[in-house]
């Protein structure tokens, strides 16, 4: 312990605490802005029942009263297109986000706290996936497989969960060394017992961090695809309605209605995402903090802060 | 299991971590009702050899008999059995305790994971015995507290409780009171001694040779991986034999000490467990070495006077020379009566430039 | 003791308040006052928690904004607590320097251990040239090779590691050296090697010792002086002899008690049952009274003031020597 | 000597990477769906002759382990089979590719370490204050956007005052070399500029925690203790430590940074690496597909291996102690 450190011990504990009961204004948009598009896209069917791309007035209309965010290249509603748009995009994150981290949870705690042979490999394919540029070998694969919404989901997992294994992995390399695991062990405990009441809920945290980031990534890699004219053109996502304001050029009809809406959407999406992923790093222990993007813990700038 | 095998007989224990020999061909032994404490400075082994008692480390060689059993040997229901009787208190209470269980889910989870009772109350019952066994007065109240409520020396109760609610035969604790304030040592010290008096075998390992010798009915000392003295507290501490055990010693601040004297220490630093020298290991530090040490690697004998000689051992080829000497020289005395004074060996001291 | 004294560093009425997370005060430090003269060692004991790291600090000026220290501190009789940060700064290694608990944290890990020690070298009065000499000369002070000045933090054991940081905190020669458990968590040998290192460094610069620890032990064998601390305040002061043999408060005789003696290896340990109070929080009567075994009337309520005993060398914070007033006969 | 240990375990290690990157390559080209042929030749409905003819042509009638070496064997020699679209050599397709990329990545690194490392100091060193609540805010937002789409909205913004695509103005003839880097760099500006948008955010958020981190760290207290200024203990103390792992994830970073240069190209019609894997899929172009992948996983493992070098060199305990991670 440092010799500042052993001064704000106490205080900085409960500092801790108190933040941890009030969620910052940050978390509280981030949460807030997710329930929007949430509802949104549930509520689109309801809200715009002729589905996407209907046409409803003349191609680039600008905002108006009727059309809150104009209308697009086909004479579509912006703000049906942003709902129904955020039904696809928002699928896509959320189901190769959890299968991500499906994968890599697993992969990653069984590796981390069993080490071994299983370890060793698992390092080689994450090493691997470290290095491999994920979205030239996304375009390749959507290329040669096929650009069903299924196949997309399915690649964008499968390139995906090498990054969250790896985390997982670490915090549960780091678990496990904790004094109160190997005192676990050393009573005659299982490994599922042990797995169970003292590995998992220290990585659970990480586990929900990662699912927000998973979440994020994903459609922010959809986006691309659909940019590249690999992913399913039957249907609209906010990565398709980029795609198409390129295509289509809203830039040159200076349409910045249609131009600006679908990327806000994804920035502020995955700024959420980012926001809650990390509100969830900080509840991991400080001490064997392990994050995702090589953040160590905002909670030990926080500390820092303090002792200064 | 037969009756008179000890609680615990570690023997010639080797433990690798890749080349590096963290503890090499050592043998303790530990009866019922009897307090061993294994003494050295840090990366001398003692840790490995605990954690190799309570099955945490796969050793290279040897073998950890509890009651005459092998661990080492034993797989599956019998080897969780076996963990049942030998328990671990870690050095840091802080640490040792999942910070997400109370009081109550410490001391219990040894009784789920043995299964012991399938009664809440019955487990409860066994809960609050075992903390007031550990020296926790109206434990009730402590049952929801969790780790952070609690201060140092009340955490590493609750650490003991948890180790013998099963009632273990044999207790290993690795420095279980180098975390705590100095006013709590001495409760937590006089615990142990209380579950040694109650038929417990107890290892307890530390840096701390007085308070060792205070606790202790016997004291292991080790240097690089070997146990270099052994032998009872009082004879070990008014004449050690061994030059590190006796530099061990010199070390221990002393107020007592003249300031006009130079205070005496060992120079250098411990070798390399991964590239021993040959011959004794203790020898690039020792001022008594003689050319022989630097080829003959002294094991563990019998030495000092006869009346202590099966309890005193000490691993140094210049004690045994001078043994045999007398023997065949001069029969009937032995080097420490010959000149009335014990054949203690000189230690540098740290003046000059040492790295 | 007499106001008129003046060592080498003065403290006078030092407190220290930390302003919490919560907007909630802390009170660390209260009212500490000692005096350490020019080559004297001087120690403060005392358990986690006590106020002796945040003592160090405040002497150091390195606290931070979010405390007030009050009181005053003098080096060579020259205030140095209400002068400005530039001139504290200035202060700082030239004229009262500083060892830390963690020693092998305390070097930057990608400069050699030489550079670091000559940077540290230039703070001082001295001129650039000669510098290299001062690094070696400190270094072989502390028993290192000249050699060590090439390498790299971590290419040295904890306790080398530690005497460098020693080395570093004489460069200049500064009239004060602060030592902050300076062999916590260091192995008995290797503990004997740095306390050889520190006392041959104010040896050699004749600087003043303050030197924090919470073995009485280490205490014991360097110092000449010591203070123990108890919630924040100095409970008493004194020669070491004094201390060790005639303490006057009860917490220093269970300290005492408490701590194993080479001389004495039979000797049963003290306890002290309880826990130490949280720092910072304020307590009605005497600090110690809840655990104290010789407790009395007054002290739940009054707290007591620091006093001498027997001889004005021997001062303690206790209503055994010093009943209040009231309860007087 | 134990740098050049290091060094030779170092190189070795991505050998073994670029051989797997290699294999990869490979395979994933052969285990896709149905006959490579229908998949690849730009006539699926061609007549049974022309597919027996391409079957045979790429040796498809071999089994696997005859076409990998026979692959492992022209790679070799430089040979990544000729582009269905313009028969001329993939390689010489691609070393254009490959000269037209350098520039574009090159200062839009260049741009994201100056703004990010930057921006990332700041708000380390004013951590808690407003300016860090902005820094790390910005960052954040900057990260999560599209790239596309930060490209799609500079053309939108410089539309009038820059050109919008392609490398060279078409109507600019015989320019001399100085009007050529003029003209080269006006065209440069925005993509590289995107290029540096959507990677300082990431640059930003890890100099940032570096920096709390080594701020918090003993050596920093030690050196305040000295009496150094802050700006001094900042730069000499702080800085250096903190840069450490900044090195490492822009080594890293590289590969998402190969991503977001695949996409910036196609918006700017850049004929760079990401340009021409667009236009192969779309062309359907299988070998200059399968060659442009291997520019990027060669060019990721290559990066690494530098950024590795240049962490060995700042970090002495790696380049003492010779012990490679």
């Amino acid at each position: 312990m440092s010799a500042a450190a052993e001064v704000l011990a106490r205080g900085r504990r409960r500092t801790r605490r108190r933040t941890r009961r009030l969620p910052s204004p940050g978390l509280a948009f981030s949460v807030a802005l997710l329930g929007v598009f949430a509802v949104g896209a549930l509520a689109a069917p309801a809200l715009f029942p002729d589905g996407s791309g209907a046409q409803v007035g003349a191609p680039y209309a600008t905002p108006s009263g009727a059309h809150l965010l104009g209308l697009d290249d086909a004479g579509a509603d912006v703000v049906a297109e942003l709902l129904w748009g955020a039904r696809v995009s928002l699928l896509v994150g959320v189901l190769a986000g959890v299968m991500t981290v499906i994968l890599g949870g697993v992969a990653g705690l069984v590796s981390g706290y069993f080490g071994g042979w299983f370890e060793a490999l698992l390092m080689r394919v994450t090493d691997f996936f470290l290095v491999i540029p994920v979205l030239p070998v996304m375009i390749v694969v959507a290329a040669l497989y096929g650009t069903r919404l299924v196949n997309t989901i399915v690649i964008i997992a499968l390139l995906s969960w090498p990054g969250t294994a790896r985390v997982v992995r670490s915090q549960a390399k780091t678990v496990r060394q904790r004094l109160y695991v190997r005192r676990a062990r050393a009573m005659g405990a299982s490994h599922g017992r042990t797995l169970v009441h003292h590995v998992l809920p220290q990585v659970a945290p990480l586990l929900g961090a990662s699912t927000a980031l998973a979440i994020g990534h994903a459609i922010f890699f959809e986006a691309a695809l659909r940019f590249l004219g690999l992913a399913d053109r039957n249907t609209t996502s906010w990565g398709q309605m980029i795609a198409d304001s390129f295509e289509r050029g809203a830039i040159t009809a200076e349409a910045w209605w249609v131009l600006l809406p679908p990327g806000l959407a994804i920035g502020l999406v995955l700024l959420s995402t980012t926001v809650i992923g990390r509100r969830f790093e900080q509840r991991t222990n400080p001490r064997l903090a392990v994050s995702h993007l090589g953040l160590r813990s905002f909670r030990r700038a926080a500390a820092a802060k303090e002792a200064s | 299991m037969s009756e008179d095998a000890p609680a615990l007989a570690i023997d010639r224990l080797d433990v690798r971590y890749g080349a590096r020999k963290a503890v090499d061909d050592v043998s303790v032994t530990v009866r019922g009702g009897e307090l061993v404490a294994v003494v050295g400075e840090s990366g001398c082994g003692k840790t490995s050899t605990a954690m190799a008692a309570v099955g945490l480390v796969r050793p290279a060689a040897g073998s950890i008999r509890v009651n005459g059993v092998d661990l080492v040997a034993t797989r599956g229901r019998r080897r969780r059995e076996l963990l049942r009787s030998i328990q671990l208190i870690c050095q840091d209470p802080y640490e040792a305790l999942d910070p997400r269980f109370t009081v109550e889910d410490v001391v219990s989870e040894p009784l789920l994971v043995h299964r012991v009772t399938t009664s809440g109350a019955e487990r409860r019952r066994l809960v609050v015995a075992a903390l007031e066994r550990a020296g926790i007065p109206s434990a009730d109240s402590y049952l929801g507290r969790y780790p952070h409520q609690l201060s140092g020396g009340q955490l590493q109760r609750v650490a003991i409780a948890s180790a013998i609610v099963l009632e273990p035969e044999v207790l290993i604790a690795d420095e279980p009171v180098s975390m705590l304030d100095v006013s709590m040592r001495a409760g937590v010290l006089r615990l142990f001694a209380d579950l040694r008096d109650a038929g417990i075998a107890i290892v307890m390992i530390t840096h701390d040779l007085i308070t060792a010798a205070q606790y202790a009915d016997r004291v292991v000392v080790m240097y690089a991986g070997r146990v270099v003295e052994e032998g009872r507290p009082d004879v070990v501490l008014s004449s050690p034999l061994h030059p590190y055990t006796q530099a061990l010693l010199a070390a221990v601040p002393d107020p007592e000490r003249s300031r006009d004297t130079a205070r005496p220490a060992l120079p250098g630093e411990p070798p390399d467990l991964a590239a021993l020298p040959p011959g004794c290991r203790f020898r690039p530090r020792c001022a008594a070495a003689i050319d022989a040490c630097a080829t003959i690697d002294p094991e563990l004998a019998p030495a000092g006077q006869r009346a202590s000689r099966d309890l005193h051992r000490v691993a140094c080829i210049r004690v045994e020379a001078a043994r045999s000497e007398t023997a065949s020289g001069r029969a009937g005395a032995a080097p420490a009566e010959a000149d009335g004074t014990r054949p203690r060996l000189p230690v540098r001291s740290t003046e000059g430039p040492v790295s | 003791m007499s106001t008129t004294t003046t060592g080498c560093l003065d403290v006078r009425g030092l407190d220290v308040t930390l302003r919490s997370g919560e907007g909630r005060d802390l009170h660390l430090v209260r009212d500490v006052t000692f005096s350490v003269g020019s080559g004297e060692r001087f120690g403060l004991i005392g358990e986690s928690g006590c106020g002796k790291t945040t003592t160090l600090m405040s002497l150091m000026g390195l606290l931070g904004a979010d405390a007030t220290v009050g009181g005053e501190v003098r080096i060579d009789g020259t205030e140095i607590l209400g002068s400005g940060e530039r001139d504290v700064r200035r202060r700082r290694w030239s004229e009262i320097a500083v060892v830390f608990q963690g020693a092998m944290n305390s070097l930057n890990p990608v400069v050699t251990i030489g550079r670091q020690i000559a940077e540290a070298a230039r703070r001082g009065a001295g001129s650039g040239s000669g510098v290299r000499e001062r690094v070696h000369r400190v270094l072989e002070l502390v028993g290192l090779r000249a050699e060590v000045a090439r390498r790299y933090p971590h290419e040295l054991s904890g306790g080398m590691r530690q005497r460098v940081a020693i080395a570093m905190a004489v460069v200049c020669e500064p009239r004060v050296l602060l030592a902050d458990e300076p062999t916590t968590a260091l192995d008995v040998i290797v503990q004997a090697q740095v306390l050889t290192a520190l006392e041959n460094a104010c040896a050699e610069t004749g600087a003043a010792l303050v030197l924090v620890s919470h073995d009485m032990g280490v205490i014991g064998e360097v110092c000449d002086r010591a203070a123990v601390m108890y919630g924040g305040e100095i409970v008493e002061t004194g020669r070491i002899e004094t201390l060790l043999h005639e303490p006057a408060h009860p917490y220093t005789r269970l300290l005492v008690d408490a701590s194993p003696r080479l001389s004495d290896p039979g000797r049963e340990l003290a306890s002290i049952p309880g826990a130490p109070p949280r720092p910072g929080v304020d307590h009605a009567g005497c600090g110690f009274a809840p655990r104290c075994p010789d407790r009395f009337e007054p002290c739940g309520s009054h707290g007591p003031a620091l006093l001498p005993v027997a001889t004005a060398l021997q001062q303690a914070r206790c209503h055994l020597h010093h009943p209040p007033a009231e309860e007087a006969p | 000597m134990a740098p050049l240990r290091v060094i030779g375990r170092r190189l070795a290690g991505a050998g073994v990477l670029i051989w797997l990157a290699v294999t990869f390559d490979f395979f994933l080209f052969r285990l896709a769906p149905g006959n490579p042929v229908d998949q690849m030749s730009r006539i699926p409905q061609g007549s049974r002759q022309l597919q027996d003819q391409l079957t045979r042509e790429f040796g498809l009638d071999q089994p696997m382990v005859v076409q990998y070496v026979r692959y492992l064997e022209q790679l070799s020699q430089g040979n990544l089979g000729v582009s269905f679209v313009n028969r001329q050599p993939v390689t010489d397709n691609l070393i254009d590719a490959i000269v037209n990329t350098l520039p574009l990545v090159g200062l839009g690194l260049l741009i994201a370490i100056v703004l990010g490392i930057g921006l990332g100091i700041l708000a380390g060193a004013y951590r808690g204050r407003p300016i860090d609540h902005g820094a790390v805010t910005l960052a954040t937002f900057m990260y999560s956007l599209p790239p596309q789409w930060i490209g799609m909205v500079l053309l939108f913004l410089f539309a009038g005052t820059l050109p919008t695509g392609g490398m060279v103005d078409q109507f600019l003839i015989d320019p001399t070399p100085t009007q050529y880097l003029a003209d080269l760099g006006r065209h440069l500006l925005l993509p590289a500029l995107t290029l540096g948008l959507v990677m300082f955010g990431q640059y930003t958020l890890i100099m940032r925690s570096s920096m709390v981190e080594t701020l918090s760290d003993d050596y920093v207290l030690t050196a305040r203790a000295k009496g150094f200024r802050p700006r001094y203990v900042l730069r000499r103390h702080a800085l250096r430590n903190a840069l450490l792992p900044t090195v490492t994830l822009i080594g890293l970073s590289i590969g998402a940074m190969v991503g977001g240069a695949i996409l910036i190209e196609v918006v700017f019609s850049w004929p760079g690496v990401g340009r021409t894997i667009y236009d192969s899929i779309v062309a359907r172009d299988y070998p200059m597909m399968q060659g442009a992948f291997l520019v990027f996983t060669v060019s990721v493992v290559l990066f690494n291996l530098l950024a590795d070098a240049a962490y060995s060199l700042l970090d002495p305990r790696v380049r003492r102690a010779g012990a490679a991670r």
